[in-house]
């Protein structure tokens, strides 16, 4: 085994041919200068950056984060931001918010556009095309700013406005609706939902074991969420009893405390020494053939060779970078004394409170009082700019996802004798779903990403605030690296969510 | 055949959008000498400051490069044919008339305000006729200086008579209301300050246009809006619906907002051109000479005579010619006339208020030309 | 046939005629649409509610005489190219007319339209003219004004309703018939509809003028002739086909069409002022030395024996030439010498005898001295003076910066897709994250980054105007997402056309360039569209960063004219039109080009 | 051939005239649009036997073995399955669809299912079975299928007889009373069609009543009990194998078959 590969290397190495007819050198000779051109092109860049930022005396460190700023937000969850970084944060809070929203509605939005465009009612579908080739054909920007401009003529506020007075309340002031909010006792509740849901689980398999077992239909989720519901129910009255769950995050926080930096030194480095071996070991178990022959190719060496790097240039990170490691111990600290914190409440606290939108009539204005949630108005023109924006591209995915299943899966479908239910449910839904998903996951991020369009009506997401930031303090360039970081993890967090779905449904082929 | 074809195809289009590029790249565009090292281009006044003036520079290259807004209304406006008018591109003309002898030689350009001081410190603009307030900071800090205030503004508030305000209204009250303003400038500052030493508890709107601004104020989605109370008095006259009454308050603004033409600190003699440009404009005015009866008093004695280039010293030692300012008035006009003709439409006049002549009780004023 | 017997199973059954297609009528139709059962019967009724709501909330807002439509009318020249002069607008009619004749002939050439049949027009005609009254009934009209436009509509479906009758199911009539019809009456409504005539005046105030009549001579008369100009060169090239096969035709067409974009910007933007001497003396020698040390250097690469030598010295060229960007250099010279190396390194693939090398050697002279000629003409002063930069305002901005951003992006963003399936793993990497990188982050921010950043990278002395910064990077941003849509089509190539190529003896770039390259695009050509309508709709960020684009025109320039305060929503409404206009007519065609490729076909 | 020609007598010379009868065509015609796919045709399938229906492409047969199991609806004349009429009442057709199994040409797995879900997805979920015991017959299907090993595969696994196979273990999962086949062997390598074969003709002898579109003539020779010959949406000729292939009485019979064999 051992000998076969030296033998066929010597017969390489004797009729080597001369360097420039080489193709491996001149493969690398080519890469190697293409890495060459690019590193001196970005050196010849950052140099010339840094020379003229010195020359016109602009300033690029971040010590505008915790600086004092004069910055006025028109929402989110602190207006008054007393430095940069927290208004950073806001926005930063702004975009995840309207984001999270944003993607939960276009989705719905999406299916009943894309059921709509499959509709046997001409009427439906007909409304679904103009919906879907309508907002597609029209800028987003545009959109925004059109929505925006209809939402400043709605009716005005007066103490009896909304279409379900003292619950809704939709006017040319934005839209007010009742909030529920999570109060002190939410912590226990949640410990008692857990605890549901484990149970649920439990319930569920059994379930599913007595389907198994008997073949009567004994729709085991809704058991499950029937359990899940009732110790939810349930845990509004009794959740004072994990009060004492907070001491353990206590003791959590005192560890965290205790623990000297090299603890997550060693432990960041050898998760990435072991990663990397784990990734090598895989990697070459993967190329050995059955016989255990193992065949690299130059290609091969490289991924082995610069997955190494990586790990010794990330080990030598954590370990002369001690301040990520500290900062690792404190903020796990703090977070566990936060949560700490959140469970030491009195017992009669509440999981939930809610509150009614009201019109309070202050100096000489009826206006939105703060009980309600409200949606300012340029919130909603983001909003509904996103939502129908990217509805119309995932009622598009929906469609072509259940088109794409074959007409001879339903028809085998049938053949067996499902019902069209049944075979909605266990065959067409399934396969569209694979298809629907990976552009859906794009539509998300791009839902994300387009928020950004905020800045145009106002809403303070984290580019306009961004904005105003580099505008008082001239710090563009690490503001734009803060965009650029905190959307490439939006990003990478989305895909990595979308990427663990799809491989997990892929379909298996030979 | 068709494969070569389309990588021609390919290649043209590349080297087109090089050749697009390189246009903007100015470096061995107007030099003769291939390889003589980074010359200065005519375009860029930063090597110039040196051991030049911008006055100088502007000479040589024939156009005056004005920064404006572009898009405030009765200051600078762009027309449907594409130009700007107004009060402050007059003034731009007026000085493109002084320092080139042609009213019309000047290139517009349209800034944002965050844009604009960078704008003239990079050289992409001569001189900033853009609403912009003379304040401590800019002056110092920001590395501006000024000219002479063409126009005294200041900040005030509108709001619907209908919801129990009258001219005598203050501040005070304000208490709870929406108050609709413009986004990124300073009247968003002066508003929370003003309210949070009256003690009034207001909730601030800000919009990225004004006619935004307005739009929802009518509509009544803003209960109060504030800018400076030239743009108010515009906006009043124009766009007030008959079933609506508004009001302008208080009658001392909150804030002063001078304007005047801005330009890069320390060049004295693109700053004289600038400074004595305005005064010639509101000297003509005192003595009641305007772009119609210029000609009967280029001879006059006195200070009309010398400014009109009857003894043309005074000019020429600025760098000007000796008619610069005959220039001005002729194909400008005086102080009056700019604002007559620009402000007039929009309901702002010069009777009564800060920008009447001293004599009249107002605040403008020039320095003798002697 | 029909009498024949068979036997069945059970005895003999004759065969009857089979009965009338089965047709719905109207009434049934409806029944089967619309109200097949409760369900559906409700979706029904909501929606009509929903549409009925829609059309008249637009309708009203539309037909409100607030509404300030004369700004929209006065502004339109402003909302086109900014301000562009006027007595200069003859060079645009021109340009316009090139691209009318290009059209009509092109349509000739490719057999374009297709037939209607005369029922399909008629039902047609029928439900514009039922929507068109139901809308009239909708709008807040006057008595009049909703009497004539009932006229209209039931004459409309009168016209309809008649053809469904008179004619019989085969009569059919082609579209393009249709097309020219509408275009005559489309400019026929110039002449006679009172549409009004909005100008503006500027002598010592600015004053828009609104005029009652019909638009202004000046619109009127060159649309007139750019129809006419259509209709005759659709003529022209019928003869053409007739005369030459399509086999050059086509190609010479598609050739012209390449060169049509930059040839007619020059014409509307440029009128150099060609200072002889110093093109005497620096620019054609420069050219010279090029096309002759170039034709030699290629002429010894692309001879079959020079082998892989000559890649060795086409990456010199390639040095040398990025070289040239660090150093003080002619622009011209360091175009050049990119280019020269682009050409040695293609060189190999285009190897053959000597006519071959003639051929290629000829192409490298022609294309450089075009590139000459473009730079030498860019770097001299314009006699035609035009605010606004080369790109110009308004529409001409959207429009320019989104056909630079394709262009530019599409070698980039191929380059990158190769980069990113090739087997070199550096290659492979440096691609790849950029590729994730760039489509991380949204648009906007690169934009203002390079709004604002861009100057801050460059050498002294070198300058970027904003608007070029912002194209560089869009482009990049674009190329990422091209690259992607690329690599899709890449993929698509099956191993057995790879190993098929590499059997023939080709090499690696020469399987690339002629196998594998040509099918991914092909496959690729229903996103690579999608992505380029994109493009364009995306260019309306621009306005965020303070640049002359029609949103911004449109948002911030003319409700703020003395005339027309508050005008922002009318303003809005009909920028979203021609939006929409653009992209549905772009997606429309991809689909047809789609359908004509056999693409999307399952 | 020698197989062949000794098998052939032992399936066509039962006698089923007792028999009661499964599928009863009277006068089914269908329209596509303004093309005719079927043209009046009749027929009755009795109980245990085995038709095979022959005819050049476009013929109507598969319009035809797709009508009966309700998958095409036919626009006149009836069809009778085990005594249930096909209209549009809900419930004969879920009827009839659990008693007739259908095997296609392009397999039409589900491929998002393991082989042996597949197979247990119909009796679990349509017949309400234990799983448990859907899975032992799934797997006694499979061993009489003869690819008892390939359970925990997808689809995409398995080669194409295999994979027919499959199907038609899980047809026979719903115990039907009568099998269609549409062209199971169409899309088939050559080497792959006899191990289909083989087990049709296993489920022929083991009593099935079966209908079966195929351009097999061998297999018509050997299993089938009738045999119809369709062209143009008519039912042209029917007869025993050994008349019909030795002895057509049509033109388009003789045509057809100096074409094929």
């Amino acid at each position: 085994m051992s000998d076969t590969p030296t033998s066929t290397s010597a017969k390489v190495l004797s009729a080597r041919p001369p360097l420039w007819r080489d193709a491996v050198v001149l493969k690398w000779v080519t890469q190697l200068f293409l890495l060459f051109i690019v590193l001196t092109s970005l050196w010849f860049l950052t140099s010339q950056a840094g020379d003229n930022l010195e020359a016109r005396d602009i300033p690029s460190d971040f010590n505008f984060i915790e600086r004092p700023v004069d910055i006025q937000l028109s929402e989110g969850i602190d207006t008054h931001p007393d430095s940069g970084g927290r208004a950073l944060w806001v926005g930063m809070v702004n975009t995840i918010r309207i984001s999270i929203v944003g993607i939960i509605f276009a989705t719905i939005l999406g299916i009943i556009v894309g059921l709509a465009r499959l509709s046997n009612n001409w009427l439906v579908n007909r409304l679904g095309t103009m919906w879907v080739e309508t907002l597609r054909n029209i800028p987003l920007l545009v959109q925004i700013i059109f929505y925006f401009s209809v939402l400043t003529v709605l009716p005005r506020v007066t103490l009896e406005s909304g279409p379900i007075n003292g619950w809704f309340h939709i006017s040319n002031k934005g839209i007010s609706m009742p909030r529920v909010f999570l109060a002190d006792g939410f912590y226990q509740w949640l410990v008692v939902v857990l605890i549901g849901a484990v149970v649920g689980y439990y319930v569920h398999r059994h379930r599913t074991r007595i389907h198994n077992e008997t073949g009567t239909i004994t729709s085991p989720t809704l058991w499950a969420l029937a359990v899940i519901t009732l110790f939810a129910i349930v845990g509004i009255f009794i959740h004072p009893i994990f009060s004492w769950v907070g001491s353990i995050f206590g003791a959590l926080a005192s560890l965290f405390d205790s623990l000297p930096v090299l603890v997550p030194q060693i432990v960041l480095s050898g998760v990435a020494l072991v990663g990397a071996a784990m990734w090598v070991r895989k990697f070459i178990r993967k190329h050995r053939s059955a016989r255990g022959h193992l065949s690299l190719v130059d290609d091969d060496w490289f991924r082995i060779i610069f997955t190494a790097a990586v790990s010794i240039i990330l080990v030598f990170v954590f370990i002369s970078w001690s301040g990520l490691s500290s900062w690792i111990l404190n903020s796990g600290r703090d977070l566990f004394e936060v949560i700490e914190s959140k469970f030491n409440v009195d017992g009669a606290a509440r999981p939930f409170d809610a509150m009614r939108p009201e019109i309070i009539q202050k100096g000489k204005f009826p206006n939105y009082g703060p009980s309600g949630l409200t949606m300012s108005v340029s919130f909603a023109a983001v909003f509904f700019g996103v939502v129908f924006y990217t509805s119309a591209f995932i009622g598009e995915n929906v469609r072509g996802g259940i088109l794409a299943v074959p007409k001879g899966q339903i028809e085998a479908a049938s053949a067996v004798g499902l019902r069209r239910s049944q075979a909605l449910r266990h065959i067409i839904l399934p396969q569209a779903f694979r298809v629907i998903l990976p552009p859906t996951g794009n539509q998300y991020l791009n839902l994300t990403k387009n928020t950004s369009l905020a800045i145009a009506v106002g809403y303070s997401d984290i580019v306009q605030v961004g904005t105003t930031v580099f505008n008082q303090t001239g710090k563009t360039l690490p503001v734009v690296g803060i965009w650029m970081l905190f959307y490439l993890s939006c990003s990478l967090t989305i895909s990595v969510i979308v990427n663990w779905f799809n491989v997990r449904m892929q379909l298996v082929e030979r | 055949m068709s494969k070569l074809f389309k990588l021609l195809s390919l290649f043209l289009a590349v080297g087109v959008v090089a050749a697009a590029c390189s246009s903007d790249s100015s470096d061995d565009a107007g030099t003769a000498a291939p390889a003589e090292t980074t010359a200065a281009p005519a375009t860029t006044a930063v090597e110039l400051d040196a051991d030049g003036s911008l006055l100088d520079t502007v000479i040589a290259r024939g156009t005056l490069n004005c920064g404006v807004s572009g898009s405030a209304v009765a200051f600078s406006e762009t027309q449907a044919d594409g130009s700007v008018t107004g009060f402050d591109a007059d003034y731009c003309r007026a000085v493109a008339a002084a320092v080139l002898g042609d009213a019309d030689a000047v290139n517009f350009v349209a800034l944002t305000a965050s844009e604009r001081f960078t704008a003239v410190q990079t050289g992409d603009v001569d001189l900033l006729m853009r609403n912009t307030t003379w304040t401590q900071s800019r002056d110092s800090d920001v590395g501006m200086d000024f000219g002479p205030t063409t126009y005294y503004d200041g900040q005030q508030l509108m709001a619907r008579v209908g919801d129990g305000f009258d001219a005598s209204s203050t501040v005070a009250d304000l208490d709870g209301a929406i108050v609709c303003t413009n986004a990124g400038t300073t009247t968003e500052k002066n508003i929370a300050e003003a309210a949070e030493l009256a003690g009034a508890d207001i909730e601030l709107l800000a919009f990225e246009t004004s006619d935004e601004v307005y739009e929802t104020f009518i509509a009544g989605g803003c209960d109060i809006t504030t800018t400076d109370g030239s743009a108010l008095v515009g906006r009043k006259v124009k766009q007030q619906p008959a079933d609506q009454e508004w009001v302008i308050f208080p009658a001392t603004p909150i804030s002063k907002e001078p304007l005047g033409p801005t330009y890069g600190q320390n060049d004295s003699a693109w700053a004289d051109a600038i400074n004595w440009t305005v005064y010639a404009t509101i000297i003509m005015d005192e003595w009641g000479v305007t772009s119609a009866n210029v000609d009967d008093h280029v001879n006059d004695p006195g200070e009309v005579g010398r400014l009109l280039g009857g003894e043309g010293e005074l000019q020429t030692v600025m760098g000007l010619s000796a008619d610069a300012f005959y220039n001005v008035i002729s194909q400008v006009g005086n102080y009056s006339e700019i604002y007559n003709s620009n402000l007039n439409p929009v309901g702002l006049v010069r009777e009564g208020s800060a920008n009447a002549g001293w004599l009249d009780g107002g605040l403008i004023y020039a320095p003798p030309a002697r | 046939m029909s009498d024949l017997n068979i036997t069945g199973v059970e005895g003999t059954v004759a065969i009857k005629p089979p009965p009338e297609t089965p047709k719905l009528p109207p009434r049934e139709w409806l029944k089967e649409n619309l109200f097949s059962n409760k369900f559906n019967t409700l979706l029904t009724l909501f929606s009509t509610a929903i549409l009925l709501m829609i059309s008249r909330g637009l309708l009203s807002f539309i037909f409100n005489p607030e509404r300030q439509w004369g700004s929209t009318a006065t502004n339109l020249r402003l909302m086109m190219t900014q301000a562009y002069p006027e007595e200069q607008y003859m060079r645009v009619w021109v340009s316009v007319a090139v691209i009318f004749t290009l059209v009509g002939a092109s349509m000739a050439i490719w057999n374009a339209g297709s037939r209607v049949t005369l029922r399909r027009l008629g039902s047609f005609l029928l439900s514009s003219g039922v929507v068109i009254n139901i809308l009239t009934l909708l709008a807040p009209f006057s008595g009049q004004a909703k009497l004539i436009w009932l006229i209209i509509g039931s004459a409309v479906a009168g016209a309809g309703g008649t053809l469904l009758r008179v004619s019989d199911k085969d009569k059919n009539i082609s579209s393009l018939t249709l097309v020219v019809a509408t275009l005559t009456a489309a400019i026929l409504s110039l002449w006679i509809v009172p549409f009004g005539h909005h100008s503006f005046v500027f002598e010592r105030t600015p004053r828009s003028m609104a005029e009652t009549g019909t638009v202004a001579l000046t619109t009127k008369l060159p649309w007139t002739i750019m129809v006419v100009i259509g209709i005759l060169a659709y003529f022209f090239g019928k003869t053409m086909t007739s005369r030459f096969p399509s086999k050059n035709l086509r190609p010479t067409i598609i050739g012209i069409w390449f060169l049509t974009p930059p040839t007619l910007l020059y014409l509307v933007l440029r009128d150099p002022d060609f200072d002889m001497g110093h093109v005497l003396n620096t620019d054609i020698p420069i050219f010279l030395i090029f096309a002759i040390a170039g034709g030699i250097l290629l002429s010894w690469l692309t001879r079959p024996t020079t082998g892989e030598i000559g890649r060795v010295c086409a990456a010199l060229v390639l040095l040398a030439g990025f070289g040239m960007f660090f150093t003080p250099m002619r622009m011209i010279i360091r175009i050049l010498m990119l280019l020269l190396a682009t050409f040695a390194l293609a060189a190999p693939t285009f190897a053959g005898d000597s006519k071959k090398q003639r051929r290629y050697v000829l192409a490298w002279i022609g294309v450089s001295g075009i590139i000459t000629w473009l730079v030498t003409a860019v770097n001299t002063p314009s006699t035609i003076e035009v605010p606004g930069d080369f790109f110009l305002g308004g529409v001409s901005l959207t429009l320019l910066v989104a056909i630079f951003t394709i262009v530019i992006s599409f070698p980039i963003g191929i380059l990158l897709a190769l980069a990113r399936t090739s087997k070199m793993p550096i290659f492979r990497i440096l691609s790849t994250w950029f590729i994730e990188f760039v489509r991380g982050i949204p648009l906007i921010t690169i934009l203002i980054f390079f709004s604002i950043m861009v100057p801050l990278f460059l050498p002294k002395g070198m300058e970027l105007s904003e608007v070029s910064a912002i194209v560089i990077g869009y482009s990049l941003f674009s190329a990422a997402y091209l690259a992607e849509n690329v690599r899709g089509g890449l993929q698509s190539v099956t191993r057995g056309q790879h190993e098929a190529a590499e059997a023939v003896g080709m090499t690696t770039s020469q399987k690339t360039f002629f196998i594998v390259l040509p099918q991914a695009l092909r496959v690729s050509i229903p996103p690579l569209v999608g992505h380029c309508i994109g493009v364009f709709k995306e260019t309306s960020l621009l306005a965020i960063i303070g640049l002359f684009d029609i949103l911004y025109i449109a948002r911030n320039v003319i409700p703020n004219q003395t005339e027309f305060l508050g005008s922002t929503r009318e303003n809005l409404l009909f920028v979203s039109l021609i939006y929409f206009f653009f992209a549905y007519q772009m997606s429309k065609a991809s689909q047809r080009l789609e359908r004509r490729v056999g693409l999307g076909e399952r | 051939m020698n197989e062949i020609e000794n098998t052939e007598t032992s399936a066509s010379t039962r006698d089923l005239s007792n028999a009661p009868d499964m599928i009863v065509c009277e006068g089914v015609s269908k329209w596509y649009g303004d093309f005719q796919a079927l043209d009046d045709v009749s027929a009755t399938i009795k109980e245990q036997e085995v038709v095979v229906v022959l005819g050049p492409s476009g013929s109507g047969k598969s319009t035809w073995i797709r009508c009966i199991n309700r998958l095409e609806h036919h626009q006149e004349g009836r069809i009778e399955v085990d005594g249930i009429e096909l209209t549009n009442d809900l419930r004969n057709i879920e009827k009839v669809r659990s008693e007739v199994g259908m095997v296609f040409q392009q397999f039409n797995l589900f491929p998002h299912l393991k082989v042996l879900d597949n197979v247990t997805l119909a009796p679990i979920w349509v017949r309400k079975k234990p799983k448990a015991e859907a899975e032992e017959q799934a797997a006694a299907l499979l061993e009489r299928v003869g690819i008892p090993e390939q359970a925990d595969k997808y689809p995409g696994q398995l080669s194409g007889g295999q994979q027919q196979r499959v199907a038609i273990a899980r047809a026979l999962a719903m115990e039907p009373r009568i099998m269609l086949f549409d062209e199971p062997t169409s899309a088939l390598d050559p080497e792959m069609i006899k191990e289909v074969l083989d087990v049709m003709k296993e489920l022929a002898l083991s009593g099935m009543t079966m209908m079966v579109v195929t351009h097999e003539v061998g297999f018509a020779k050997e299993v089938a009990d009738r045999i119809i010959f369709m062209d143009d949406g008519q039912i042209v000729e029917t007869g025993t194998p050994e008349v019909f292939f030795s002895n057509p009485t049509e033109d388009r019979t003789k045509l057809f078959l100096s074409q094929i064999l």
